[in-house]
């Protein structure tokens, strides 16, 4: 069976996309990315530091994956749409990955400057992937704004509380009419899964295999997690029932 | 001539231009991007615009992030 | 890393045991057991019937996975010994995965009969692998009896409702001096992934294998779940917190 | 002779051991098992034991299930 | 001790609010309101309709009940504006419960158009109790907007789901300059109950009262649970443990 | 509506059991009895220590109680038989809440054991109240031994997790023939709530009272939760939906 | 006169205001309010507005809901 | 007469009952019982039992808990 997973006319190779902070250094970033066979990879836009060895982009650049600059640290849209257009100057991408967050505390999207940097960068001509929380609204109003695909959370950034709300992403997901990527939130392999038996397109996540104790081994189980999701949500899962089903036959037994 | 980079004093030939800036700075044209006086300068034009004393640039690059 | 699953000295290739009640046909069993790189796989004993096409038998023959028999139907361990002994003259294995339920409704197992049943097994020389409830005390009971294996239910046979109780998977896990096996009540990948972080060493499924609308497609998500799960296990997954946690660098922010 | 063989009459010829019955009616050694008025009868004896007239016999096999 | 709920300096004497609607007769409505001692009551604005016998408003006066009209089926921030109008001129209050949705399937509220009528409202000096999603960061602004109350969802209205997600009522409630109000989605006495320990300091709920099958009864119910709720949430409950702690002493056990 | 909570032919005057271990002093147990209104509270037998100021059983007799031993620290039906005799003859009531458990760690019932004393005492005349886990097959077996109630879990003793399994609890109660009262692992109001709305006729705790940080005001909370769970139990819930449903009207609306 | 009320015609006494509309169709002054050509009128000016030909009169009052 | 008593040596006059022993211990006939070298004495019997030297006995009473 093919199953594409497409974004703006373009056809990425894999259902996860990584993000690179909090890894504890640009080898195991490039392990990770190898081991995940990440499609698409995040960066932060930041001063250039001459102190830095190394840069990310040569990691990037020598895995052939898909890079996505993101405006984390924004907290307004002005901020925001400054930093995606040096993010497209610099990248040489229209694609972003669009944060404005409200607080340090939660790191949640602030709805009203998120809306409206996303209406201002679609104007701009980029092709704007927001990260938003769970509300079905705001994911409704960011798809309308011409966003190329909606991004919303399972829970905060860097909880790895997991999916707190999966009825909201199965309402988004019933009426998107462009990916859903569930980002933000993701702690462990079944985290993964849930999120693409859910009906999410794919899944982004950082700190849960960044800051794993063994990235590289997390990096490669939620590879497996998200496809193992995608299968399970095409494959038409079995109806929960309050009672038992055998599995066995009932008919033939012995007399013994 | 004398100009503000992140943040801080750096001096630069008079007449350089944000592209020979990037390149001196950074070793490369690719990867990154500067913000003059607060507007961001299209890549395009990098080898046009000049830089001028007393401008404060941000020069702007991707580090792990998200 | 080598991560062998062994059970009586016997080391598995896959931590993947299929049951194979309730799959439309022979043919798809065949493709399941494919799809799924299962270890081995479950069959109930029953009489003969000469108007069965084909046999179970040859499909497993063929796929050359390991056979445990079961003893589903039984209630009472009178007669689910007696269908172990019938078992190992029959497929040639003193391995038997022991089920003593209480009735129709829930397939629950009796833990008297059950307990009995492993302590007369275990004497005759079986490797018993006894289906039970989630009760770390009837878990620990079976071991001390000697059983080579527990199988703790998630939730009741075929019922799909996943781990009904992680807490207690956990303290089985916790105190195990044999594989645990998640046995019953997996539904869907995810449910597969988690029951691996909790710990335990194995899952066996059935229903939600050969009565999803694509069974191939659904063996081959819960192998890729039974993977993402051990390896999630093992790489140490990130705790939980209650407030977010930046994945990108609060330093370095250009002024915008 | 006349047995009961999983609970319907079942002729045999005079002196046919449990190996023959189960061979000729599933048409392989392997597989099956009988359990012979209420004891499992093991693979060792299975030509040794001959069946008798009025014999209730259980012959079992694998099926899907589990 | 006591323990005041007090809204705008007013101080209200239930921590319950009552919506009437889904009531089988203005007779069930007096019946649920005796039943639940509730503190107000909402009512949507509606067309004079000279067919209807007996008026809501008579009910209302008879119970001595606080009114509380909401903006129940406005869309956009303007219609919400107005219809508050009429209720304050019709209803002599200028307290609102402040609801802009969506669309008809999620009742969600439009964060946006919400935001933009809570501050209109404000400056008209309404005293707005504004029905929201359970963003913390809209909650956030709402407040700052001068709301005197914020009353973030359980679930969908009329779903009956319960808390769909404790932690964001938690992070709304840690940093609330004013009165939480949980605020639909309730579905039985134990959601109020748990509503109340996460912080809430009221709970506002109709068809969970409206629409059982005996709502004086559960009107009864709710209120009970309201007050153990907040109780609990004050008396400071025992922590969670992963292992057991006896009850009774494990000294002086006798020798049997 | 009378609705009575009758055990072995005795009513009860409140679904609410207080155990009485975990508290600071005689005192405090005497202001729960009264917060709580219990109908019955435990005691734990123990050697008769010369140096113990005060008597549980004074407190217990001034306000008109009934009084329940319990056999706690017993881990053979050996000895809980015994201690139940002892009982008997110390306090004079041949009602007995009959724990064995097996270990210290998990305090989890013996089902073996414990099946093994019911049976010994109800041949011996005694009433008796098992401390169940939530295995709907044991709960079973001991109604079929004679108790006079059961007492499953919610989850192990002092945990406060509350109800770990609902689903069991829900097959205990809809086959039950005597009344379950629900046991273990209460952790706060709304745990209590619960309980009742699955169904149990009575809720026992100890430790989410005794140690919470305001005893008196956690036991009226217990009992207003309990009193609500009971009441919305029979007041017949909503049934929950996917998709919202409005509690105001769609008709009626004004042009604005 | 006639105005439109509710989204039906309406005849009215001409100089009625809208405290008589609303007296007259109610029964009483309170619990309800009036929209006319999308203005809401405040109650103490309802003695004060006369309704006119053709008005566009929304009346409001409060019903169970919420 | 030394009994053991809760695990301790205790004196007790020759021909003491368990009834007399549960009272002086106690100072009440209500709300504790005995076992006796492993046999719980019924209440019918305290007045009839005499303890004899050497004998154990575990005095039991009821204690917060469960």
């Amino acid at each position: 069976m093919t199953d594409p997973f497409v974004i703006a006319g373009v056809e990425l190779p894999s259902r996860l996309i990584l993000g690179t902070g909090g890894a504890p250094s640009l080898h195991v970033i490039g392990a990770t990315l190898t081991a995940s066979g990440a499609a698409m990879c995040t960066v932060a836009m930041r001063r250039v530091d001459a102190a830095t060895d190394g840069s990310i982009l040569d990691v990037i650049d020598r895995h052939a994956v898909r890079i996505l600059p993101n405006t984390a640290g924004c907290r307004t849209a002005r901020e925001a749409v400054q930093t995606a257009q040096v993010a497209r100057e610099a990248l040489e991408t229209d694609w972003v990955k669009l944060e404005v967050v409200a607080d340090e505390r939660t790191l949640l999207p602030d709805p009203i400057e998120l809306l409206d940097a996303a209406q201002t960068l679609v104007a701009q001509g980029f092709h704007v992937l927001p990260y938003t929380n769970d509300d079905p609204v705001l994911a409704r109003r960011l798809q309308q704004a011409g966003c190329v695909a909606v991004m919303p959370l399972g829970s905060p950034i860097g909880t790895g509380l997991g999916i707190g709300n999966p009825h909201n992403i199965e309402l988004i997901v019933s009426e998107a009419t462009v990916p859903v990527i569930l980002d933000a939130g993701i702690g462990t392999a079944s985290d993964a899964a849930l999120a693409m038996e859910l009906g999410c397109d794919a899944v982004l996540l950082a700190s849960a295999v960044t800051r794993a104790q063994d990235p590289v081994a997390m990096a490669e189980a939620m590879a497996l997690a998200v496809r193992a999701g995608r299968l399970a949500r095409n494959a038409g899962r079995i109806p929960k029932r309050f009672h038992a089903q055998a599995s066995s036959p009932t008919e033939g037994m012995a007399l013994l | 001539m004398r100009i503000e980079l992140n943040g801080r004093p750096h001096e630069l030939l008079e007449g350089t231009t944000v592209a020979g800036m990037i390149t001196s700075v950074t070793g490369s044209a690719h990867g990154s991007a500067a913000v003059v006086d607060g507007e961001v300068v299209p890549r395009s034009a990098w080898s046009d615009v000049a830089l001028r004393e007393g401008q404060s640039v941000e020069l702007i690059t991707a580090v792990q992030g998200g």
